[in-house]
């Protein structure tokens, strides 16, 4: 315990400073979200590269918490999805019904380069396509894998803060 | 039946308001003679009991309308009530010994009512007979021997006699009594027949047997002990005290991990008449030590603990019996999704579950406090006994409340929420008009006890009062006022409280919140397909943690079966899994004793073996015996 | 005491009246016969209630060598009570066996002749003055009943009659050696006077002048003796094998009547013992009898595999039950005993009814051989367990007005310790009969052949029997009524009273 | 019924409402910064709670009027208790309602209504989640009531205005060993009961391990709103009792402003303290698994046992 | 008429008599050849009818004299025939079979029995004070002694034989006593006796009928065990 003190004091705060608040157009839902997203994160048939990303973005260092986002467990809870790679044929049917289950007002992150434009597995003989061919894809977010920056940048667009 | 009960129940309570009536027929119960005598203690039993039998007989007018019950059973059921009815009115130790033995046969004769539907019956209505008709030998012998000083045995002449009763043979008769009317009273351990019995009986004989006719082993503890005996020693209170306590907590538990409703009831009754004989228990100690205002308050708790009790049982084992009649199961694994198929049995087993659970504003909560502040306020008592069995005592009701919690949830949540686990649920239909009514109208006393107890309160205290020779514990109208004691509890604010609070959190909610329609939607799958009921939890499931932790004590039997593909050990086909919890005070103390009897049996067939030498042999030894003692003792 | 005629002709008619109608039944057809044995013992029943009437208005009546006290017409009472409900149900079940094929029809014709026989000795032993004649009288209905009880000439039916006979011959003979030197004692009572040689009455009122030490003898062997008749251990073992051989009509006199007698002459002899002796000895007999014969009786019962057997050793426990009864003594106990043998004889003679009827439908007496009777046979059932459930002492029936009073005297006397001991017996004995019925009667309808061929009603005869004694044993549990005064002046007759 | 209890009542359910979700936040933002996060500011929840109360409402189809009311209820009765504890005043709104087993079993009865909402919804992680939370319940049960036992012994009565008025008068009995043992025990009770670790752990994601959470996961919109406006009034409550038993000082006599000044203040800075205390901990436990929870709370309950013992023998 | 009175030749043939009923009862126990038990058992009714005889005579009661003509017909000379009868139709088994308990051990049991009977009798005795009650012990003995024969011999005539000898013990106790106990009585008893032997013979029969045997120990059909 004492050890564990001893480290909380010598690393002190290991968040980097907040950069400037994203530019662009922040999706609809986001006037009504004010400052607080709850988010769901769905892997529709990722490579894991992009999840890898998402936590260091929810990490200390990227701290997407301090804007107002917060990873939950049950899509009920949650304003926002975050979609990671292409949609497979058995994940179609699961990640629209988990856009059902959200409550209004709700919107949808496509994360990764895949999850936008199926990346280097379009046309693969299981995939349903990118994640706007099965809901509607709210914010984009580039890379492959994504910097967890540009995710953190995605999220505070929702968040408006 | 119902004017019967209904009779009983205005009989009762114009005995507890102080009028006594006595009537002796020495003509009737040839070398014995009835006398009958009730005073207010037998007046409250008489309410209680009147109440739950019409409750129950409504209840029965559409069982039998149904056709739930045979031509039997409609006989012996006012036989039952009557008798019930009569035991708590009767004067003298020959009428009590005979009321309770009448009541035993016509109850047996219910609980068997159903020996064709299934095995377990009879071997139910077996344990019941042979338990009760120990007990009886044992109340009987207990009376006698209590009565001994005493010219006759009706009660009068007792109480006036048991003053020149030794101490021993006064603490003999006391004991025995207890045994015998604990073991009415499903006292820990001499409770085994009530979780068979009660169950396998149809349901309005259970609610009668489990919600009325259980109190009569009180009603006989209170009666000998405090009334006839006058009191007797402080060990002899701590006695009940603990096996009330011991059975609370017992009866509760298996409960808790139970899974079958009605089972789970009857242990449930085992526990509340535990706490019962907590208070009684407490109201003896605290008298023996001279506390008497203590004394009334602990008493009064017992008995509004019986009235309600009586009131919530009713409901619930009524309740079980309409899910009973509507899917033919009592499994909680087998049952859920009543709620909309079975509105007014919802509500009304919602009502009961909720006064069993102990919490407010349920009936249970308010004598169950008054218990606590009787407890709470005798620590203070001088010895040692007090300071540790009150605090263990306090700390066994405790337990009692929270496992009594998770029992009911599992029974209300488990059994009438969520979805159907099996066809029958699912195609349960709402119960008759008349078992609702039954049903209804013990639901209505549960919720009138919740929030109005300060109605029969201070006529209880008046009768705890003269039983224990002091000015009545409690008075009040909206409030529960303790006398002699600082304390107060107002059941009625509580309710108008929560109510003012659901109102202006409704009202902020409605403020505060965009006005969005609510939507339907199915049910978060994780988006892997529709949810099936066997996804569901079940009542053992539901009661899987508790049994693990209190596996010390329950020592559960279980049985993992795994089942391999023939072409591989490492392809599993099926994996079956079974728990069974067998009582385990049964198992330590009936086995053996079963088993003795059994090799008793075997043994004593060597007595008639057949042999006209030996049988003639047995003669001629105790004659040759008999005169050799003859010449000896010249 | 003038006696008239009439009175003198009611004291004789009903030992005249059963020996007229076995004269009767050996020339008689079948149904006339059966009408004759209800006629007569409505006759017997009749008289018995005459009598008690006297007895009670006036006190004991004398005509030649008979006596008439308030306990013989109470054990009259119980005698043609116990012969109404078995000559009700007899009909029926002879019908039965004959159309079975088990019973000749001359065989049928004897058993008439020798029921009755054994009902005219039966009340001769009641009425005697003497007790040498009562002793005869008892001998007589072991020889009479010997030829019912082989009647069935199987081997386990011959068994059981050699035994029975061996068995009560040899105890009854002890009370014969104990008659003598009684008798022996009474010579020596008045040096100089006649003695009061055998007769009850004169031996009472002589009792405190008989030599204790022969007395003590005579009492040892007259209570073995009688007792082995009574059922009581240790010479109790001939009745489980007679009672279950003998057919169900018989049995139901047996265990109705001739133990009842038997503990008559008991109780007889203890007013003897303790006008001579004081009342501990006699108790300390009649409480080891008891608690020896409710050992024997818990002992086989609990794990008992036939149902006639059961309640055979039911009677021996409720034999000891007498016992103890008489044991324990005084107004309150006696009273109870006498009220016990009644509801037993009444009691016990349905469920040995009841248990016949079961055999004729199973063909078999075992236990486990028997399933579900109330789904099949509702009123029969119903019956049978009603009648287990009045043996195990349960109200209303009168079995629990009485097994309350002798506790109740036990408990507030000396031998109490005797008395929990026989309870913890009889709570083991409940419960084993408890097992056993409720194996029989409960549970679905076994579906075997033969099971569904079977009439559910019962004949109008046994169910008659049935309900009668089952409804008089409880009306008796309720009230005794009019036999409260005979029971109270029996009572005073045992506590030494003339 | 006082002016200074309605005052205070009203004072209480005022500062407890408001005050609880900004106690949630001031704790989330302690583990932040102890974690060498940012965290997102002590206003958050009220952030989170505007957002849903913003939402739509969705029922999922097959579940009753019990899944509708729960979050209702869970609200009403904590403001209850709210109102009747003293937390801010010694006095009491409604005197008849503020007995401490009163309290105790109302807080316990919220939890049960979430459960039986949890089993409603009919889905494996609700009946899991109630499960968990009512063997919990059931096990904590015992520890409190044996605990209030110790507590009442030395004012001689449950009523929590006399328990509080007796600490006052008598400061010296706050360090007697009963006390600190109650006072442990009683810690242990509200930890268990409010979900924090190492019993549950409040911030999971994974379903497996989840306690409360698993129970409410069907909940969205304003339900969700309440029930997590419930939570954290819960914890607030818990823990102004709690201090309100120990740290009695500052609580408001007199129906004066500046004392109900200081009353409010007070209550603030304490329930402040003792969430921050709370939540520093919390960086340093690890959650225990779910069949090792029985052995710290039968602690608790020896604990709780103990103190009633030394209640007597010390007089 | 005072029984002390005895004139010593009355006493001395009486000791006699009694003497070999005692004699004759222990013969009984220690033979198993049964025609030979029965022919022991006659002399024993004999001995019997003799010891009546020879009460009457010291008394000069005609009465009682007829009753020992009486007594020595059916002691003596009806019953021994009808067990010798009995004997010729139940089979060819002559022999007792094996005993239930040993010849010896039994003739120890016969001496304590006598023994007993002594030492009981002793009140009898001492109450009576003539020379007849001076020889009820003998008749006590042989009451006790025919009730070992009843619980140790198997064949069923042999069990009669146990039956009668306590029957005769028993009848021989009554003369010795007193001078009985009432005709009607008396001729009830003989009756009785006399039909249960009548009895257990046909029941003989039937035993050999149906069971093919005359030892009693096969007879176990009706047992709990």
């Amino acid at each position: 315990m004492l050890s564990l003190w001893q480290a909380i004091r010598r690393v002190g705060r290991v968040a980097e400073p907040a950069p400037a608040g994203p530019a662009g157009p922040a999706p609809a839902a986001a006037g009504e979200l004010a400052g607080s997203v709850q988010v769901r994160h769905v892997d529709a048939g990722s490579c894991n590269g992009c999840e890898v990303e998402i936590g260091a973005a929810f990490g200390p260092v990227y701290d997407a918490e301090r804007y107002g986002a917060r990873l939950v467990a049950s899509p009920r809870h949650a304003d926002a999805l975050l979609v990671t790679g292409v949609v497979t044929r058995n994940m179609a049917e699961p990640l629209r019904r988990t856009y059902e289950a959200v409550a209004e007002p709700k919107a949808v992150v496509a994360v990764g380069d895949c999850a936008r434009n199926c990346g280097v597995f379009a046309g693969a003989y299981g995939v349903v396509g990118a994640v706007a061919d099965v809901v509607p894809v709210d914010a984009e977010v580039v890379g492959c894998p994504p910097r967890p920056e540009t995710i953190v940048a995605a999220l505070r667009l929702l968040t408006g803060r | 039946m119902v004017a019967a009960g209904l009779l009983g129940a205005v009989a009762g309570v114009v005995a507890m308001t102080g009028t006594a009536w006595s009537v002796a027929l020495p003509g009737l119960l040839p070398l014995t003679g009835l006398e009958f005598d009730v005073d207010p203690l037998s007046g409250v039993f008489l309410a209680v009991g009147g109440a739950v039998a019409v409750a129950a007989g409504i209840f029965a007018v559409g069982a039998t309308r149904h056709g739930l019950d045979r031509p039997g059973v409609q006989a012996a059921l006012p036989a039952f009530i009557g008798s019930l009815l009569l035991v708590p009115a009767a004067g003298s130790i020959g009428t009590l010994l005979w009321c309770w033995e009448l009541m035993a046969l016509t109850s047996l004769v219910l609980v068997v009512a159903e020996h064709r539907e299934r095995p377990a019956v009879a071997s139910a209505g077996l344990w019941y007979a042979v338990m009760t008709h120990v007990g009886f030998v044992a109340i009987m012998v207990g009376m006698l021997v209590a009565a001994g000083p005493a010219e006759d045995g009706s009660f009068v002449a007792v109480r006036a006699g048991a003053a020149d009763l030794s101490p021993a043979a006064a603490s003999l008769a006391f004991l025995v009594c207890l045994a015998g009317f604990g073991s009415k009273a499903g006292m820990v351990p001499l409770h085994p027949w009530l979780p068979r019995a009660h169950p396998e009986a149809p349901s309005h004989v259970s609610a009668l047997m489990s919600a009325a006719m259980v109190n009569l082993g009180v009603y006989g503890v209170v009666r000998v002990g405090i009334d006839l005996l006058g009191g007797g020693p402080s060990w002899w209170w701590v006695t009940v005290l603990v096996l009330g306590a011991v059975s609370a907590v017992y009866g509760i538990l298996q409960a808790a991990v139970g899974s079958d409703l009605k089972r789970l009831l009857g242990y449930s009754t085992t526990e509340n008449m535990g706490l019962v004989l907590v208070a009684v228990g407490a109201c003896g100690m605290f008298a023996a030590g001279g506390d008497r205002a203590l004394a009334g308050l602990a008493l009064t708790a017992a008995l509004l603990h019986l009235m309600t009790h009586a009131a919530f049982k009713t409901v619930l084992f009524l309740s079980a019996g309409s899910v009973l009649h509507a899917t033919g199961s009592r499994d909680l694994d087998a049952l859920g999704g009543l709620r909309s198929r079975m509105p007014v049995t919802t509500a009304a087993f919602g009502v009961g579950a909720l006064s069993a659970s102990a919490l407010p504003p349920g009936a249970a909560f308010v004598s169950e406090w008054l218990l606590l502040q009787a407890l709470i306020h005798g620590l203070p008592a001088p010895g040692v006994v007090p300071a540790v069995v009150l605090p263990l005592g306090v700390a066994a009701i405790a337990l009692t409340a929270g496992l009594a919690v998770a029992t009911f949830v599992k029974a209300f949540g488990i059994g009438f929420l969520g979805r159907p686990r099996s066809g029958a649920a699912a195609a349960a239909t709402e119960s008759g008009p008349a078992m609702l009514a039954g049903i209804g109208l013990a639901a209505l006393a549960c919720v009138a006890l919740a929030v109005g107890p300060t109605v029969v309160l201070p006529t209880l205290a008046d009768i705890a009062g003269g039983l224990v020779h002091a000015a009545p514990a409690v008075t009040g109208t909206v409030a529960i006022e303790l006398v002699g004691v600082t304390g107060v509890l107002s059941p009625l604010l509580l309710v108008a409280a929560s109510a003012v609070g659901t109102a202006s959190v409704v009202g902020g909610v409605r403020l505060l919140a965009r006005r969005r329609d609510r939507r339907r939607a199915r049910l978060w799958d994780c988006g892997a397909g529709p949810l099936s009921a066997r996804m569901e939890y079940t009542a053992t499931s539901f009661a899987e943690p508790l049994q693990r932790v209190f596996d010390g004590v329950l020592a559960s039997e279980q049985d993992v079966d795994v089942s391999h593909h023939r072409e591989s050990r490492y392809l599993v086909a099926a994996v079956s899994y079974r728990r069974a919890l067998p009582d385990r005070v049964e198992r330590r103390l009936y086995t053996p004793l079963l088993h003795a009897m059994t090799t008793w049996g075997r043994v004593g067939r060597g007595l008639a073996t057949g042999s006209v030498h030996r049988y003639l042999g047995y003669g001629f030894v105790t004659l040759c015996g008999l005169l050799a003692l003859l010449v000896v003792t010249r | 005491m003038t006696t008239t005629l009439p009175v003198a002709a009611l004291a004789f008619a009903p030992i005249a009246v059963p020996a007229l109608t076995a004269a009767g039944c050996a020339v008689a057809g079948r149904r006339t016969a059966g009408a004759a044995g209800v006629v007569c013992a409505l006759a017997m029943l009749a008289a018995a209630v005459g009598l008690g009437a006297r007895v009670v208005g006036s006190g004991p009546v004398e005509v030649a060598g008979l006596r008439v006290d308030a306990l013989s017409a109470f054990m009259l009472v119980v005698i043609g009570a116990v012969a109404t409900i078995v000559a009700v149900a007899t009909p029926a079940h002879v019908a039965t066996e004959v159309a079975a094929g088990r019973l000749a029809p001359r065989t049928a014709r004897r058993q008439g002749v020798l029921v009755h026989a054994f009902l005219a000795a039966m009340t001769l032993a009641v009425l005697a003055a003497d007790l040498g004649v009562l002793w005869v009288a008892v001998e007589a209905t072991t020889i009479v009943t010997a030829f019912l009880v082989g009647q069935g000439r199987t081997r386990g039916s011959v068994e059981a009659a050699w035994k029975y006979v061996v068995i009560c011959s040899t105890g009854i003979a002890l009370a014969l050696l104990g008659l003598v030197l009684l008798n022996h004692a009474a010579a020596h009572a008045r040096p100089g006077a006649d003695g009061p040689g055998l007769d009850w009455a004169a031996l009472v009122a002589a009792a405190p002048a008989l030599d204790p030490g022969v007395t003590r003898i005579a009492v040892v062997l007259l209570l073995l003796g009688f007792g082995a008749k009574a059922g009581l251990a240790p010479l109790h073992a001939w009745l489980p094998d007679a009672h279950s051989q003998a057919p169900a009509p018989v049995s139901a006199l047996m265990s109705g009547v001739l133990l009842a007698v038997s503990f008559s002459a008991i109780l007889r002899v203890k007013v003897i013992a303790d006008a001579a002796l004081g009342a501990g000895f006699a108790r300390a007999l009649l409480l080891g009898a008891a608690l020896a014969s409710l050992t024997v009786a818990a002992s086989l019962l609990l794990a008992q595999r036939d149902y006639k057997r059961m309640l055979a050793y039911s009677s021996i426990e409720h034999m000891g039950l007498l016992a103890l009864g008489a044991g324990i003594g005084g107004v309150a106990a006696t009273a109870a005993v006498l009220l016990h043998l009644l509801g037993h004889g009444l009691v016990k003679s349905a469920a040995f009814l009841g248990a016949g009827r079961v055999a004729q439908l199973t063909g078999t007496s075992r236990i486990d051989r028997v399933r579900g009777l109330v789904a099949t046979q509702p009123g029969l059932a119903a019956a049978f367990g009603l009648a287990v459930l009045a043996l195990l002492g349960l109200p209303p029936f009168s079995l629990f007005a009485s097994e309350l009073a002798i506790v109740r005297a036990g408990l507030g006397d000396a031998v109490g310790w005797a008395v929990v001991v026989a309870l913890v017996l009889v709570v083991v004995i409940g419960a084993a009969m408890l097992r056993h019925t409720g194996r029989m009667l409960l549970g679905p309808a076994p579906d075997g052949p033969g099971a569904a061929t079977a009439p559910r009603r019962l004949p109008g005869g046994t169910a008659l029997a049935l309900a009668g004694g089952l409804v008089v044993a409880a009306a008796l549990g309720v009230t005794a009524g009019p036999l409260t005064d005979l029971i109270t002046q029996a009572t005073q007759t045992l506590s030494g009273a003339p | 019924m006082t002016a200074l209890g309605v005052v205070g009542g009203v004072l209480q359910a005022a500062v407890v409402v408001g005050g609880a979700p900004l106690l949630l936040g001031l704790m989330r933002q302690v583990r932040a910064r102890l974690e060498g996060r940012a965290g997102p500011g002590i206003g958050q929840p009220w952030r989170d709670l505007r957002k849903l109360l913003r939402k739509q409402s969705i029922t999922p189809r097959g579940t009753t009027e019990v899944f509708r009311v729960a979050p209702v209820l869970l609200v009403a009765m904590t403001l209850v208790v709210a109102v009747v504890a003293p937390l801010v005043t010694t006095a009491s709104a409604v005197p008849a309602v503020a007995d401490l087993f009163v309290v105790v079993a109302l807080l316990a009865h919220a939890t049960v209504v979430i459960a039986l909402a949890g089993l409603d919804s009919g889905t494996a992680f609700g009946g899991m989640g109630a499960s968990r939370e009512v063997t919990v319940l059931a096990l904590v049960e015992p520890t409190a009531l044996v605990a209030i036992f110790a507590l009442s012994v030395p004012a001689g009565s449950t009523s929590l205005p006399a328990i509080v008025g007796t600490v006052l008068d008598d400061p010296q009995r706050l360090i007697s060993p009963t006390s600190l043992l109650a006072a442990v025990a009683l810690a242990t009770v509200i930890v268990a009961e409010t979900g924090r670790l190492p019993v549950d752990n409040p911030s999971t994601h994974l379903e497996l391990t989840m306690i409360h959470e698993a129970m409410v996961l069907e909940y969205a919109g304003p339900d969700l709103a309440l029930v997590e406006l419930g939570s954290a009034m819960r914890l607030s409550v818990y823990l102004g009792l709690f201090t309100s038993l120990f740290v009695p000082w500052g609580i408001a006599t007199t129906a004066t402003p500046l004392a109900l000044g200081v009353g409010v203040a007070a209550l603030v800075v304490k329930v402040g303290v003792a969430g921050a205390v709370l939540a520093a901990l919390e960086v340093f436990l690890a959650k225990l698994r779910l069949f090792r929870v029985p052995e710290l709370l039968a602690g608790s309950f020896l604990l709780a046992l103990l103190a009633v013992t030394t209640a007597y023998v010390l007089g | 008429m005072d029984p002390a009175a005895m004139s010593p030749p009355a006493v001395a043939l009486l000791d006699v008599a009694a003497g070999a009923l005692l004699l004759t009862a222990v013969l009984v126990v220690w033979r198993r050849d049964l025609p030979t038990i029965l022919r022991i058992f006659t002399a024993h009714g004999i001995a019997l009818g003799a010891l009546v005889g020879v009460l009457a005579w010291a008394q000069r009661s005609v009465e009682l004299g007829l009753v020992a003509v009486g007594v020595l017909a059916v002691r003596g000379g009806l019953l021994p025939w009808l067990l010798r009868r009995a004997l010729a139709r139940v089979g060819p088994a002559r022999r007792e079979p094996r005993p239930v308990v040993g010849v010896a051990a039994s003739l120890l049991a016969v001496a304590a029995l006598v023994m007993l009977a002594f030492a009981v009798a002793v009140p009898v005795v001492e109450l009576g004070g003539s020379a007849a009650t001076r020889a009820v012990p003998v008749a006590v003995a042989v009451v006790l002694i025919g009730l070992l024969v009843l619980v140790t011999r198997r064949h069923t005539i042999s069990q009669l034989v146990g039956f009668l000898l306590v029957d005769n013990g028993i009848t021989a106790a009554g003369f010795l006593t007193t001078a009985g106990i009432g005709l009607v009585v008396e001729v009830g008893v003989a009756l009785d006796v006399l039909l249960v032997v009548l009895v257990l013979q046909v029941l003989a029969g039937r035993i050999r009928d149906t069971f093919g045997e005359v030892d009693l120990g096969e007879l176990r059909e009706l047992r709990d065990r």
